[in-house]
């Protein structure tokens, strides 16, 4: 963990569900202006710790803290304020308001007045380069751009840290690379800390500078994106045997597109 | 000891009442996301339908002169029909429509029916007799109990035991609660949609039938609006029991029923006409201690 | 033999048109992937053949019955089964319950219990929950459940709409596993909508590419994806 | 004018109709007798009506319509809550209203102002009756009390008993609750009753139909066989066959509908109303309707014209003024009866009969009643 | 890409449109309507606050009040108890504290101070209910009007109990109608385009993701909750200045069920519905009591049998929900631009699928 202390910290979280351990023991930090990666496999436990770091699940044991503030038991909504935002995995848009309403609630939520919500949003739009979709009602959207809608709604005013739960679900490559391109200017431009939750493991391995992989709610490893390609127990646990040959390409890809 | 006794029946079988009219409410409910707001006139009906419209003073009994193994099976075929017509006639087209147009389209439903029945047979109380064998108490453990409480609490606990196991149990309960819970997607995988919300509706309606003529029995009257109080208490009861819970809404209509019992039995004189004050009271009470309703399925609470 | 044929469809939400004369043909046992970018209008085909959204005109036909304008309980049952985009469990039944739903339509009821078996072997972690309601299950578990619903509904074509939405690239592997045994099995027909040529490409099978709402490639996958066109076709010149 | 018009603005449709109504055939006989009797000061009566369909607000429209079309008296909704609104406008414009058979004190001077008037008679004159009638001649000693707290009218009742009541030496009362009109069953208040050491001699039921019946029906039901005492909404053997072989079971009212009055114009009456309405009086408070144009027409005539201040003078000097259906007197204090000659009707086996008459023997003071 | 016009320069002609309609039908009623006709106005006027005042809460935040009823006659009650002579109160009320017995208010004053009450009693008992969600509101919202029913009507030394209680000055007209749903539009405007309405929109069908945008939910319901029961508490206030009596039966389920239909008959989520629902709502059942009093066509009377307007009205309400769900104004707001052509927006169409997820 960082000396600075800038960085968002669940520590030693544990999480039941009537018998079943979603969480147990988990620690995980997120620095601020980096990408950490979370991994693993379906049920491991991934979002539950970003509910739990956002405040929409309690902890059974452990702690969260901001920036060295510890912040149990805080509502959802006061940890927003707090500059901790998310993304869902279900999209979860404001379906009868416009796209420029949806950036705009959250600048409302978090103070600012309408004319500068609404500008704010507008700037984040075109930040995005979404402006086009600004008056399309957020229902009517595509799959993949209710993602870029979702992620432009979390960056309003800037957050400390985002969460980002499977943003590029649904993406094709290409797509799956502009993506790649934003986060690493939230990060970057920004100065945000990011929590990337993602089973394209190649945008993982890309973007991420540390990785956290998650399996039955345990941390099994932590490391580098070298480290995680060749370790065992990533291999065994999450990315399949037979089929390794998947990553390198992307990757590769990756390497001349940027 | 006979007291509590007594007092324990009293609740049963209000309970009962209530908790019949919470089945029928909480079966459409679950198929469709509809609160039933007719469901109240639906009862009423029924009641009608054993007297010959005239707005005459006295009633001319029509249908209720039949004897009880004819009378039964054709009153509950008449509040099926009432309640499939009402399916094919009006619910079907809101289908997919917010639930608060579905619940007002239900209330002025319920408004025409209630409105033809005043023009019909006018608002004034119809006597009807029906089985009088049934007032007579009978003796249990030193209570006295009018039989017709006891058969109350039997057909309602029969009632459930059937419905609950044809939920369960069946291939047309499960698709009914699919159909409950994500329509279309029900479709998808095959399910005939249109016949299992019509036997959903088909059920209550019979429930309101059964209503009717446990109320006419006990009551003696045939009255516009003697389903609506049975009807709103058994909504909120759908509530409180836990959406989507048959058996929640059962319990939670027998609770409500022995609540407004034990506030009767127990409140000081001058306190007692606040019945009704003290049972929404304590509806609103335990929304908040349980949101999600008393006995709602671990999957009411949505996750995150 | 022509399974499925999809005839110069039209499908409109209000004044904007999502697709614009799409036509198609599937073979019995034939794998056919549809990709194309963000709002090309891949799920609206599928949801237009299950009947879910009206098609405006052009004809659908399955198995030589033309099923346009039919219920979409009507086209399941013809042996149509679709996982949508955007995983729809039954949230308050059971994981098992779930699995039963799409049963009723199946006469061969002895192998129900069989089939469920093997569906629990597959995703054992269904099995250690089968009495868990299906809404409190992670994303990418919901992703297998409903995977396995359209299974157990013997279906004679199995669309999916992205099966590898939120699945570990473990679990991916072993459902298009799954998938290809029972196209051999089976003589399973797969419609599948998937944004990753490299598995279209690793899977074998037809590929065709929509975007705004018409088909612009059409060919085997594993040749397109060593054409260039695709990559071209895909983003489109001048539009945007 | 060469008529005079009396305007009725009641309700033709709704759940009030059925109240209404037959006190307004009533009404309409009387005004039949009177214009084939050479009309009113010589002028034919013309009626006009009005529909309140059952709401305050359209009852409101309603009574101006009514004087709108030049109405001299409005009579209202026979209910206070649905006739007040119409009778204020009547008040409002300087016309005498007359309800057609409210009973509550606010149908007069209190609650609508000084040109209102009711025809009928206090409930609270019933629940007195009722008593003191049960303790002189049927020797009732303890008493309990059964409100249904639905109406102003059911709780009439029971203030009158309840005023009566310390008035009667011996009597004592062992026990009250409540219930309400809709209540899907009152077992609790019967397991209530059924706990008292000793059966009461005689339930004071304060309620009126429908619930009335269902009480009624529960009551006996459970085994409970004192004698109910009621006030007069449950008059009528319309719903009798409810409650099969009814017995011990009063009711007071102003005529009798089962062809025994003592009084035979009474009987006279009711076969007019036959022959005009086609059916029987249903319940005594077809005969409120009838008296009102009665009296009305009679302080026209003293006061030789229909101008409110001076009928009302009239009005109010009438004490004791004979109609058919027992006498009426008027004051400045109050317009309605606080007083009042009953017959009492006694249910034995499901036959209602006329047993006796009888008249509290104290006034209801006014204040008592306005304080209530 | 251009900025925006100001939100209020964007929508401002919604509540400007609706005013001057109404102040339209305000004059034509006062020139030409009968003394009858200006009551069925003035009724009318009350009845749009009352549903823009429903319109306020269930609109913006989407769950469905059976409650608001209440605070009508909360308003209704407290202006009786202002606005009537003293001698009168200390004989029915007499329950009434020695300084309310002995007050005596103007309509001017006493009706925001029954707006007041109303708004104050939704204050306290909105931090509890506001917590609930969805349906669970809706029947807490049911108990409340439950509960204030039932105490209204038997608390009878301050309430007059199920009784009419009498002597409320009569100070009504068509104008004060008009001002008094004017008030209502203004305020339910302003609310709508403050900040407080836009994240209640949101919270509508997206309740986790509005907290995760910082929204409090519970606080914003909250505000609804008081601003609306304002409104409704002053439309209860000029119901008794209108009908000059009050008692508890007129604020019960029969109130509730008419204005939430004449809402959801409008559309439930615009403020042009809520006032459009209740003037189509108003004209048809006047047109229909006409012709149950009978019209003359050549010489003959036609005239429908009394009670048909009831049914008549429940068909027709029927028949609109059926084809228009989303209500009349297809729960979008007046506007020049565009009206009645569709706006230039992508809205999503009701597909069976995306309505479910
Ligand atoms: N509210 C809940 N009740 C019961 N079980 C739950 C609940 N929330 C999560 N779980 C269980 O906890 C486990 C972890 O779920 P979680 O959603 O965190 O997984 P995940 O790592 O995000 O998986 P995926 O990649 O599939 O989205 C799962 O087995 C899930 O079924
Ligand atoms: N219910 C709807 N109402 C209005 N427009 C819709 C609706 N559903 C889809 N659309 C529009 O139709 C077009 C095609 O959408 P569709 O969902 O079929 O795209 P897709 O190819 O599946 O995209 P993705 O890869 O993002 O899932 C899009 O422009 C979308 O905005
Ligand atoms: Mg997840
Ligand atoms: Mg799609």
């Amino acid at each position: 963990m960082r000396s600075d202390g800038l960085e968002l910290v669940a520590r030693d979280v544990s999480v039941q569900f009537e018998g079943l351990k979603a969480l147990s023991d988990v620690t995980l930090a997120v620095p601020r202006g980096g990408i950490t990666g979370l991994i693993g496999p379906n049920g491991a436990g991934k979002t539950t710790l970003i509910n739990v770091l956002t405040g929409f699940q309690p902890v059974g044991a452990g702690s969260i803290e901001l920036e060295g503030e510890p912040l149990n038991g805080i509502a959802a909504h006061k940890l927003r304020h707090k500059g901790v935002a998310r993304t869902f995995q279900s999209g979860r848009l404001f379906r009868d308001l416009p796209v420029v309403d949806n950036l705009e609630v959250t600048g409302v939520g978090l103070g600012q007045t309408r004319r500068d919500a609404i500008a704010e949003a507008q700037r984040v739009l075109a930040w995005l380069g979404i402006s086009s979709l600004a008056n399309t009602i957020a229902g009517a959207l595509p799959y993949t751009d209710e993602r870029r809608v979702a992620i432009g709604r979390a960056i309003m005013c800037t957050p400390r840290y985002l969460l980002l739960d499977e943003p590029a679900a649904g993406m094709s490559e290409h797509e799956s690379h502009d993506l790649a391109a934003i986060i690493r200017r939230i990060a970057g431009e920004l100065n945000v800390g990011v929590l990337l939750i993602e089973h394209n493991i190649g945008l993982v391995l890309e973007l991420c500078e540390r990785i956290f992989v998650l399996d039955s709610g345990e941390i099994i490893e932590v490391g580098t994106p070298a480290e995680i390609r060749d370790s065992d127990a990533v291999r065994h646990a999450y990315m399949g045997t037979q089929r390794d040959e998947l990553i390198p390409p992307i990757v590769a890809e990756a390497a001349v597109a940027s | 000891m006979t007291d509590v006794l007594q007092i324990v029946f009293d609740a049963l079988s209000l309970g009962s009442l209530y908790a019949l009219g919470a089945l029928g409410i909480a079966l459409i409910f679950g198929v469709m996301r509809l609160v039933n707001f007719a469901h109240g006139d639906f009862i009423a009906f029924c009641v009608f339908a054993m007297l010959w419209p005239s707005i005459d003073a006295a009633a001319i009994v029509f249908a209720g002169r039949l004897p009880f193994y004819l009378l039964i099976p054709l009153l509950l075929l008449i509040g099926a029909v009432l309640s499939i017509l009402s399916e094919i006639v009006v619910f079907r087209r809101f289908r997919n429509t917010n639930p608060a147009t579905m619940m007002i389209a239900s209330f002025a439903l319920g408004f025409v029916i209630r409105h033809l029945l005043l023009m019909l047979y006018s608002s004034r109380p119809k006597s009807i007799t029906l089985w009088p064998s049934l007032g007579l108490p009978v003796e249990f453990l030193g209570a006295h109990i009018p039989m017709l409480q006891v058969v109350t609490i039997m057909i309602t606990l029969v009632v459930l035991v059937v419905l609950v196991l044809f939920l369960k149990r069946t291939r047309y309960g499960l698709e009914m609660r699919a159909a409950a819970e994500n329509f279309t997607m029900a479709r998808m995988l095959g399910v005939r949609a249109n016949g299992v919300i019509l036997l959903a509706f088909a059920i209550s309606g019979m429930l309101a039938a059964a209503i009717g003529l446990i109320l006419a029995t006990n009551s003696g009257t045939a009255d516009i609006g003697m389903g609506a109080n049975v009807m709103l208490i058994a909504f909120i009861a759908t509530v409180i029991g836990g959406l989507g819970s048959i058996p929640g809404a059962v319990a939670a209509g027998f609770l409500i029923g022995a609540a407004s019992v034990v506030f009767q039995a127990t409140l000081p004189h001058d306190a007692r006409v606040f019945r009704d004050a003290f049972v929404y009271g304590a509806v609103i009470v335990v929304l908040l201690v349980r949101p999600q309703g008393l006995f709602a399925p671990k999957s009411a609470k949505q996750r995150v | 033999m022509t399974l499925l044929a999809v005839d110069d469809i039209t499908v409109s939400y209000g004044r904007l048109t999502a697709l614009r004369g799409v036509t198609l043909k599937i073979d019995e046992g034939e794998i056919l992937f549809v990709t194309g970018p963000n709002g090309a209008g891949k799920s609206t085909l599928l949801n237009a053949i299950a009947g879910v959204v009206p098609a405006g005109s052009g004809s659908i036909i399955i198995d030589g019955a033309r099923v346009t304008g039919n219920s979409p309980e009507d086209i399941a049952r013809r042996g149509f089964s679709l996982v949508p985009e955007g995983r729809n469990v039954f949230g308050a039944l059971t994981i098992e319950e779930n699995l039963k739903v799409g049963t009723g339509m199946r006469r061969d009821r002895k192998r129900i219990a069989d089939d469920l078996e093997s569906i629990y072997e597959e995703f054992p972690m269904l099995a250690e929950r089968r009495r868990t309601p299906a809404g409190m299950l992670s994303g990418g578990q919901q992703q297998m459940l409903v995977i396995g619903r359209a299974l157990m509904a013997a279906p004679r074509i199995m669309a999916i709409d992205e099966p590898s939405l939120g699945l570990a690239p473990k679990i991916i592997d072993q459902v298009y596993e799954i998938l290809v045994r029972l196209r051999a099995q089976r003589k399973l027909t797969l419609l599948i909508v998937e944004q990753s040529s490299t598995r279209a490409m690793m899977t074998g099978g037809r590929m065709v590419l929509i975007r705004g709402g018409r088909i612009v490639l059409e060919g085997a996958a594993a040749d397109m994806i060593k054409d260039d066109r695709l990559k071209q076709a895909y983003f489109g010149f001048g539009d945007h | 004018a060469d008529e005079i018009v009396i305007g009725f603005a009641t309700a033709a449709s709704g759940f009030m109709q059925a109240y209404d109504k037959p006190a307004q055939d009533a009404a309409l006989i009387r005004i039949d007798e009177i214009n084939k009797a050479g009309g009113l000061l010589g002028k034919k009566i013309k009626p006009v009506f009005a529909d309140t369909k059952t709401d305050q607000a359209e009852g409101a429209k309603a009574g101006l319509a009514v004087l709108d079309q030049g109405a001299d008296l409005v009579i209202v909704s026979c209910d206070y809550d649905f006739g007040a609104p119409a009778a204020l406008q009547a008040q409002a414009a300087g016309k005498v209203s007359f309800f057609l058979c409210a009973e509550s004190i606010k149908a007069g001077i209190p609650g609508v102002g000084p040109f209102s008037f009711s025809a009928s008679v206090l409930a609270a004159v019933q629940g007195a009756t009722m008593s003191e009638w049960a303790y002189n001649k049927k020797n009732a000693r303890t008493f309990y009390r059964l409100l249904d707290s639905w109406t102003v009218y059911n709780k009439g009742i029971c203030d009158g008993f309840d005023w009566q009541l310390p008035h009667l030496k011996e009597a004592k009362l062992v026990g009250s609750d409540t219930f309400k009109n809709d209540d899907a069953s009152i077992a609790s208040q019967i397991t209530r009753i059924k706990g008292l050491p000793k059966e009461p001699d005689a339930i004071m039921l304060c309620t009126m139909m429908p619930g009335a019946v269902s009480a009624i029906k529960q009551i006996r039901a459970a085994g409970i066989k004192s004698m109910i005492l009621n006030g007069s909404g449950v008059d009528g053997s319309y719903w009798l066959n409810a409650t099969p072989d009814l017995s011990n079971f009063y009711v007071p009212v102003q005529g009798s509908v089962y062809g025994d009055d003592p009084n035979p114009k009474v009987n006279e009456f009711n076969k007019k109303y036959k022959e005009v309405t086609g059916g029987d009086p249903s319940s005594q408070y077809v005969y409120p309707g009838y008296v009102l144009i009665d009296v009305w027409a009679k302080a026209v005539e003293r006061a030789k014209s229909t101008d409110a201040a001076a009928v009302v003078a009239e009005l109010e000097k009438m004490n004791n003024e004979p109609t058919l259906f027992g006498p009426r007197t008027f004051t400045k204090e109050i317009h309605h009866q606080n007083q009042g000659r009953y017959l009492i009707v006694n249910t034995e086996a499901g036959k209602p009969r006329v047993v006796d008459q009888w008249t509290i023997s104290e006034k209801i003071p006014v204040d008592y009643l306005v304080s209530k | 890409m251009s900025t925006r016009p100001s939100v209020i320069r964007q929508t401002i002609v919604t509540p400007i449109i609706l005013i001057v309609a109404l102040l339209i039908m305000a004059a034509l009623t006062y020139q030409f309507g009968s003394r009858a006709f200006n009551r069925t106005a003035v009724e009318m006027f009350i009845n749009i606050m009352v549903v823009v005042g429903l319109y306020v809460f269930v609109g913006n935040s989407g769950l469905l009040s059976f409650g608001h009823i209440s605070f009508m006659c909360l308003g209704a009650y407290m202006t009786a108890w202002l606005a009537i002579p003293p001698v009168m109160k200390s004989i029915t009320l007499k329950g009434l504290p020695a300084w309310l017995l002995h007050t005596q208010l103007p309509m001017w004053v006493a009706t925001p101070i029954s707006g007041l009450f109303a708004a104050i009693f939704a204050l306290i008992i909105g931090r509890v209910i506001m917590r609930l969600s969805g349906i669970a509101a809706s029947i807490a919202t049911f108990g409340l009007l439950g509960v204030v029913n039932n105490v209204y009507s038997n608390w009878d030394s301050v309430t007059g109990g199920q009784g009419s209680i009498v002597g409320i000055p009569p100070t009504m007209n068509v104008w004060i109608g008009w001002l008094g749903a004017t008030a209502a539009i203004v305020i339910a405007y302003l609310y709508s385009i403050s900040r407080s309405g836009l994240a209640l929109r949101a919270t509508r069908d997206e309740a986790v993701a509005a907290s995760a945008s910082g929204i409090n939910i519970v606080r914003e319901r909250l505000i609804a909750f008081v601003v609306s029961a304002f409104i409704i508490g002053l439309a209860g206030a000029l119901y008794a200045h209108f009908l000059s009596i009050v008692n508890p039966g007129a604020f019960y389920l029969r109130t509730t069920f008419v204005t939430l239909s004449m809402l959801v008959v409008g559309g439930m989520y615009s403020l042009s519905g809520a006032v459009s629902g209740v003037v189509v709502m108003s004209v048809l059942i006047e047109l229909f009591r006409n012709l149950e009093k009978g019209i003359s066509l050549g010489g003959h009377t036609i005239a429908l049998p009394n009670g048909a307007q009831e049914i008549a009205i429940g068909a027709i309400t029927i028949v609109m929900l059926m084809y228009l769900p989303t209500g009349l104004s297809r729960n979008r707001e007046f506007s020049w631009r565009g009206w009645p052509l569709q706006r230039p927006l992508a809205r999503p169409v009701q597909t069976a699928l995306k309505e479910l997820n």
